[in-house]
């Protein structure tokens, strides 16, 4: 009986640690990705030119100048391509970086400070 | 003390927490600045209102059908009577008269067939009755949409037919009752008498039903089959019989309220008609097969006395309104107390 | 001779009293398609979609029909459960199956207790227990509308603003389930002929129906086939009687939640407060339709009833629109087909149940010579 | 074989059968009887039951129980299992050994685990499920799986083929041919029945079998089998208390039997050289306490009032299946018979509470079966034996059950308003017939209005006398009148119903278990066996003449006894 005990105690043990697992894995973000000039500690980083930027091999989203857009994306491990264009669309330069979310990481990517060297590329919004 | 516990026990928990729950609401009102006498007539504008339909849970109880969670079909023959007087254009008392005169053949022939039936399912009523009344109500959907009345206050503009969702009385037959010697004490107490007299002819009637020959052997048949079996009674007709009254006496009801509320409310509106009327003569101390006049008069006063005060004390004390929520707790867990309760008397 | 006449008239009865419900549906749908005209594959493709969504929360019936405790109107609980689940998951963002399958988790627990509850309540009133099961739906409603409209956002913390309510606290009417929407039907997949099949969800609903073929063959499904045809003997042969009710209960519960869940990552939106009352009723209507009784449900009954049952929903505002330029009437007509047929099937069952008792009675009658 | 097995006595008490395994043994003088009950005896509230009841049971044997209803036959058997009413009532004096050890056990499932089985008399199997299933019920053959780690044991799965020939054995066990895989609902009679026995010695170390009149539902056939099979079970060492009210099986099926009358061991023999009536005269007895004299009176009654021919009647427990009988005008007639012999079910039939066919004529009119209406109108009541599930209102006055009858059926106690237009009750019209009755019918209460349900048994029977006499009926049915209520009252509620008879020359037909009872008011006693009428005799016939019709020992027709 005490056997049976101690395996159901560590099933539900087990199922406990399965479900913060599965709300590592599962969890979502929705990423402001933004192309505008931005100042981080005295530093500004102006924004160029035309960008294109895919995270996780995804669907690639192209951001004008002061431009801002929405990535969803799931976990907390992330690769972020940053591609820089030119007025023909020709790729002048081309980044991959890889990231890291949590709880308090910022939800804003910018990607001029991306581009500039930042290492605090991630911020958090403004309200 | 041991008198207090007594009394209690006899009584019942859930009465007493309830009166007390009132009492107190009662209390705490001027101080959150609720109004007494508005309160006051609020709650007995509410009582007049739904005693009748409360009321009709008394004939089917008493003859053992078990509490009637058919009620919309008595509430449906109450509609048709109260939409056929305004497509005749009546309005005052003759309105309020025709209404009632029309709804209670109608109230008969469902009664008769809805009683017929629950005569062949005798032990299953309850849940029957609840599936027959929501079926009933779904098919009377339909019968809005379809059945010819032109009355241009009553059908929907664009289309020139088809019964609108609520439809006001208040130029035909509204408040004939209430105001009929309403009395005024103040801006906002005023008694509903006439509604008032109404409710209390209606309990005299059922009341003095009870005591004629057809009513002992209702009594009997709901108390114990067997002994009314064996003394002569036909079973099943005097449950058609408390079926029918139950029926009519839910349409009568309706009508009333409808005159207090000033409007119809067709397609969904009966729908969950029944449940408060259940929990207020079931709050009254009534059980599921014992139900007197007493039970509805405390019931639908405990009932419509929290239904009335929870909004406007509660919410003045908590900035919320929870009155829906302590309403739904209260009037179904009251139910659940009432079924629970039976089955273990019977186990022993 | 004459007894064997009348034995063979009382089978046919039996068999037409049996097969009448589902009989009827067949009818009406022979009818109703036609006039509705919609195509054979769009049909075809609606079924598939509404019998991945439904069946598990009508399966999620069977068990406590097993255990003799008729038609479990207590499910809301379980979807409540689900719903509780819902809400937290998509608070948090979790998305796509690893949410969809942590809901399930938090569901679970409170399912559970739930259930218990519940199951604990109807031993209370046995012989009454569909009406019971049915109220207490109604009361839980009430403590669930007191925790997700008051305990969300003042208990609970949900920080998302799309759904805490605009005062600050309690839980918006609508939930969006974009994160975990069609995220199981849509695990694996294929296409025939241009018809998309759920097969994930199909694949859940079979594992589950493999799970109810062997229980019923557990010494906890015999047990319960015991308890549900004789209390009495049962208790006397030593089984407890009281706890396999409460267990036929809770597994039912607990089902219904993952059934809820199921059938919302359909959907993809969450009604909060309604969702749950609208799942009782239909799977109910559903199983009738397919023609199991209160006492008595197979596997087939559910797949047929849930087939037959949604045919009706998708065909009749459509076949009203045309029949008598209402599609209102249609909408009307199938709210009064769900009730309607739960009030027939009811009927039929008590029915039955008198003539059945009366037949083995005059069958039971000693020699009159 | 049936002959080898008759008994032998051994000592005073011990018997064993010669070819029995362990009759060496008993010769070494080793042997300590499977069963000793020593003085047991038990009191419900005061009423005497059991009475320093002493035996004792060897192994292998089989032990023939034999006695009235109510003689204390299953208060013995609710003692021997423990049955929880036996503690909540006291306990019992004495002690009973089983194995030489002392026990007392206190539930069923205790005495199952020691190694008793008891066979009931109706049955309690699961209708849907297969013989084999039915017989290990709860004893299942299972085997493991995963998920029983988890869940527990209840999740293991059952093993069908071992069930099967688990089933299959016991059967073969009894000796008879029954498909182990047959469903209980489609069985006939006889077979539940020795699924009933199968599933008891299925269990392991079943030791003693008690079969509680397990031949009342069989037929002549199926009971031989049976019997059978009790020997075989025997043989097998298997000791068996075979209760029955066929005298003669037990004579044939056993090698000793014992006689409980009024609690007490009246009669223990081996069956050798039993007779019949020996058993009879012995089980039906004196009573003690009910009185024997009657008044001898020339009493002269008129033509016959009531004629039943062939009448049946479907009344559960109490089946009727041919009754043909007349009572005379004025005269008191007794219906006796043991419980369940369908004594009961001719009154019920009747008076329309059960389906029933047949004719009945009342003064020359056939009175319509199935409809209470029909024998109420013809001037008929009854008294009913189930007090307060037909013949009270238990939540309502007192005065409202006795005026209830006269009431609905006769219009009577009601006035009308309004110009006839509404009928309501006569309250003083009530109240005044209601005082009358309390007043002569001596019933104890504080007045009128107090709730049937709050008086005594005693009182209760009297307001059901009062109702039936109110109707001021032409003839009475009173069924079991003194059942339940205690002796004081016994003879105030027959007083009642004699002078009712004398005063207001009411026919009356008395039902009753209480044979004694019948002898000292009754004018003719009819005695009910089998749901037929085995005979009908004057009161002063001999007792032993009763209890060989109780017993269906003999048929002795009217005409035999008239003559």
């Amino acid at each position: 009986m005490k056997r049976r005990t101690i395996i159901q105690a560590s099933l539900v043990l087990l199922l406990v640690l399965f479900g913060a697992g599965l709300y590592r894995i599962g969890k979502g973000f929705d990423l402001l990705v933004d192309n505008k000039t931005i100042t981080i500690e005295d530093r500004t980083y102006r924004a160029t030119s035309t960008v294109r930027v895919s995270v996780d091999g995804g669907e690639p989203i192209e951001l004008m100048k002061r431009d801002r857009d929405v990535i969803s994306v799931v976990g907390y491990s992330h690769v972020i391509r940053v591609e820089e264009l030119d007025m023909d669309d020709e790729v002048v330069r081309s980044v991959e970086k890889t990231f890291r979310l949590d709880r308090n990481s910022g939800d804003l990517l910018s990607i001029p400070a991306l581009l500039g060297g930042e290492e605090a590329w991630i911020v958090i919004r403004n309200p | 003390m041991q008198k207090l516990r007594a009394l209690i026990h006899h009584v019942g928990w859930p009465r007493v927490i309830i009166a007390v729950f009132l009492l107190c609401l009662f209390v705490a009102a001027p101080f959150v600045r609720v109004r007494l006498d508005a309160s006051i007539g609020d709650t007995l504008v509410r009582f007049g209102m739904n005693g009748v339909l409360v009321l009709a849970m008394v004939p089917m109880v008493q003859s053992g059908c078990g509490l009637n969670f058919g009620l919309p079909l008595g509430i449906i023959a109450g509609l048709l009577g109260a939409v056929t007087s305004l497509e005749l254009n009546l309005t005052g008392f003759a309105g309020f008269v025709a209404a009632i005169a029309i709804a209670v053949p109608f109230g008969l022939l469902f009664g008769w067939g809805y009683g017929r039936l629950l005569n062949k399912v005798k032990g299953g009523e309850m849940m029957i009755a609840t599936y027959v009344g929501f079926s009933s109500v779904a098919f009377m959907c339909m019968m809005w949409l379809l059945l010819p009345y032109r009355n241009p206050t009553m059908v929907w503009g664009y289309a020139g037919k088809g019964l609108r969702t609520t439809i006001s009385v208040q130029e035909y037959w509204g408040g004939v009752l209430s105001d009929f010697f309403g009395i005024r004490f103040s801006d906002f107490l005023s008694v509903p008498t006439g509604m008032l007299l109404f409710f209390g002819l209606m309990c005299l009637l059922v009341w003095a039903f009870f005591h004629t020959k057809t009513g002992t052997a209702m009594t009997a048949v709901g108390t114990n089959p067997d002994f009314a079996r064996a003394s002569g009674i036909d079973i099943d007709r005097m449950r058609t019989i408390s079926v029918m009254m139950s029926t009519v006496l839910g349409a009568v009801g309706i009508i009333v309220y409808e005159q207090s509320f000033g409007f119809i409310q067709l397609y969904m509106g009966p729908f969950f008609m029944a449940f408060p009327s259940v929990a207020a003569i079931l709050i009254g101390g009534a059980s599921v097969h014992k139900a007197t006049l007493t039970n509805v008069l405390i019931g639908t006063f405990l009932f419509q006395g929290i239904l009335t005060m929870t909004p406007s004390v509660i919410n003045s004390m908590l900035q919320t309104d929870m009155s829906e929520v302590i309403r739904i707790i209260v009037s179904n867990g009251m139910i659940l107390y009432a079924l629970t309760r039976v089955a273990r008397v019977n186990s022993k | 001779m004459k007894n064997m006449e009348r034995d063979a008239k009382f089978r046919l009865d039996r068999f037409l009293l049996t097969n009448l419900v589902p009989l009827i549906f067949i009818g009406l749908s022979m009818v109703a398609i036609p006039i509705s005209q919609f195509s054979g594959s769009y049909l075809v493709q609606e079924m598939l979609i509404r019998l991945a969504r439904n069946a598990f929360l009508v399966l999620s019936l069977l068990i406590p029909i097993i255990a003799g405790m008729g038609l479990n109107f207590g499910m809301v609980l379980g979807a409540m459960a689900g719903q509780i689940g819902l809400i937290l998951i998509t608070d948090w963002k979790i998305i796509g199956l690893p949410g969809m399958v942590l809901a399930a988790l938090i569901a679970t627990p409170i399912a559970m207790a739930l259930g218990w509850m519940c199951g604990v309540i109807l031993n209370r009133a046995k012989g009454r227990e569909m009406v019971t099961s049915y109220i207490l739906g109604f009361f839980i409603n009430g403590l669930y509308q007191l925790i997700v409209l008051y305990g969300f956002g003042k208990v609970i913390p949900i920080r998302s603003a799309d759904l805490v309510l605009s005062r600050g606290f309690g839980v918006r009417n609508a939930i969006n389930l974009l994160g975990i929407r069609n995220c199981l039907d849509n695990l694996i997949p294929v296409s025939l002929q241009g018809i998309r099949i759920p097969l994930g969800t199909f694949l859940v609903i079979g594992v589950f129906c493999l799970f109810i073929v062997w229980f019923r063959r557990t010494k906890l499904g015999q047990d319960m086939r015991a308890v549900g045809q004789d209390m009495d003997v049962a208790r006397a042969a030593g089984i407890p009687v009281e706890r396999t009710r409460v267990v036929s209960i809770v597994i039912s519960t607990v089902l219904a939640a993952y059934g809820q869940i199921i059938f919302l990552q359909n959907i993809g939106t969450m009604n909060t407060y309604n969702s749950h009352e609208q799942a009782g009723m239909f799977a109910i209507a559903a199983l009738l339709v397919g023609g199991a009784s209160v006492a008595r449900a197979t596997l087939p009954n559910v797949f047929l009833g849930v087939i037959l049952f949604h045919l009706m929903f998708v065909v009749s505002p459509m076949a009203g629109k045309y029949l008598i330029g209402e599609a209102q009437l249609g909408e009307y007509f199938r709210v009064f087909v769900s009730y309607g047929i739960i009030a027939v099937s009811l009927v039929l069952y008590e029915w039955r149940r008198a003539r059945d008792r009366a037949y083995a009675r005059r069958s039971l009658r000693g020699g009159e010579a | 074989m049936a002959e080898s097995l008759k008994s032998v006595i051994i000592g005073d008490r011990g018997i064993l059968t010669p070819s029995h395994p362990s009759y060496t043994e008993v010769k070494g003088m080793t042997m300590e009887p499977l069963l000793r009950i020593e003085g047991v005896g038990k009191a419900y509230f005061g009423n005497r039951v059991l009475k320093d009841v002493s035996f004792s049971l060897a192994r292998g044997e089989i032990l023939g129980l034999v006695g009235e209803n109510g003689a204390g036959k299953s208060t013995l058997m609710n003692i021997l299992f423990g049955m929880p009413v036996i503690r909540e009532t006291g306990g019992f004096e004495g002690k009973i050994y089983l194995d030489g050890e002392e026990i007392a056990f206190s539930n069923p499932f205790e005495a199952l685990d020691a190694g008793i089985g008891m066979v009931h008399q109706e049955f309690s199997l699961i209708p849907g499920f297969s013989a084999a299933e039915n017989i290990v019920l709860n004893r299942e053959s299972m085997r493991n799986n995963l998920l029983v780690e988890v869940f527990g044991d209840r999740l293991r799965t059952l093993d069908r083929g071992d069930i099967f020939l688990r089933g299959r054995s016991a059967i073969e066990k009894l000796g008879v041919s029954i498909d182990a895989d047959m469903l209980v609902s489609e069985m006939p009679v006889g077979h539940k029945q020795f699924t009933e026995i199968a599933r008891e010695i299925e269990k392991a170390g079943t030791k003693l079998l008690v079969l509680d009149e397990p031949t009342a539902v069989l037929t002549e056939s199926e009971a031989a089998i049976l019997l059978e099979s009790m020997r075989r079970l025997a043989a097998e060492g298997i000791s068996i208390i075979f209760i029955s009210h066929r005298l003669q099986e037990v004579i044939d099926a056993c090698d000793r039997f014992i006689v409980l009358r009024d609690g007490e061991v009246v009669k223990e023999s081996g069956t050798e050289q039993a007779d019949v009536r020996e058993i009879a005269t012995a089980m039906v007895g004196r009573k003690m306490g009910v009185e024997e004299a009657r008044e001898e009176e020339g009493r002269a009654f008129g033509e016959a009032v009531l004629t039943a021919e062939q009448l049946w009647v479907d009344m559960p427990g109490e089946t009727v299946r041919d009754v043909s009988f007349s009572v005379r005008r004025g005269e008191i007639f007794g219906i006796g018979g043991l419980a369940g012999q369908g004594k009961l079910g001719i009154a019920n039939g009747i008076m329309g509470l059960f389906p029933a066919g047949g004719t009945v004529l009342f003064e020359g009119k056939p009175i319509t079966l199935d409809d209470p209406r029909s024998a109420l109108r013809a001037g008929i009541a009854f008294v009913s034996e189930d007090r307060r599930g037909v013949g009270l209102l238990l939540e309502e006055p007192i005065k409202l059950n006795i005026a209830f009858t006269a009431l609905q059926m006769q219009d009577r106690f009601l006035k009308k308003s309004l110009g006839g237009f509404l009928t309501w009750r006569d309250e003083a019209a009530i109240d005044e017939l209601a005082r009358e009755y309390i007043e002569s019918l001596a019933i104890k209460c504080v007045d009128a209005d107090q709730r049937a349900q709050e008086l005594s048994g005693g009182n209760q029977q009297k307001i059901c006398l009062a109702k039936a006499f109110a109707v001021r009926p032409k003839l009475l049915f009173v069924s079991e009148p003194t059942r339940g209520i205690d002796v004081g009252a016994k003879k105030l509620v027959l007083d009642t119903i004699r002078r009712h008879n004398r005063e207001y020359g009411t026919t009356i037909i008395m039902t009753s278990s209480e044979l004694e009872e019948l002898r000292s008011i009754c004018d003719r006693v009819a005695v009910i066996q089998e749901g037929r009428v085995a005979g009908i005799l004057p009161p002063t016939a001999d007792r032993a003449e009763f209890g060989m019709l109780f017993l269906g020992a003999s048929k002795v027709s009217e005409k035999e006894v008239a003559s």
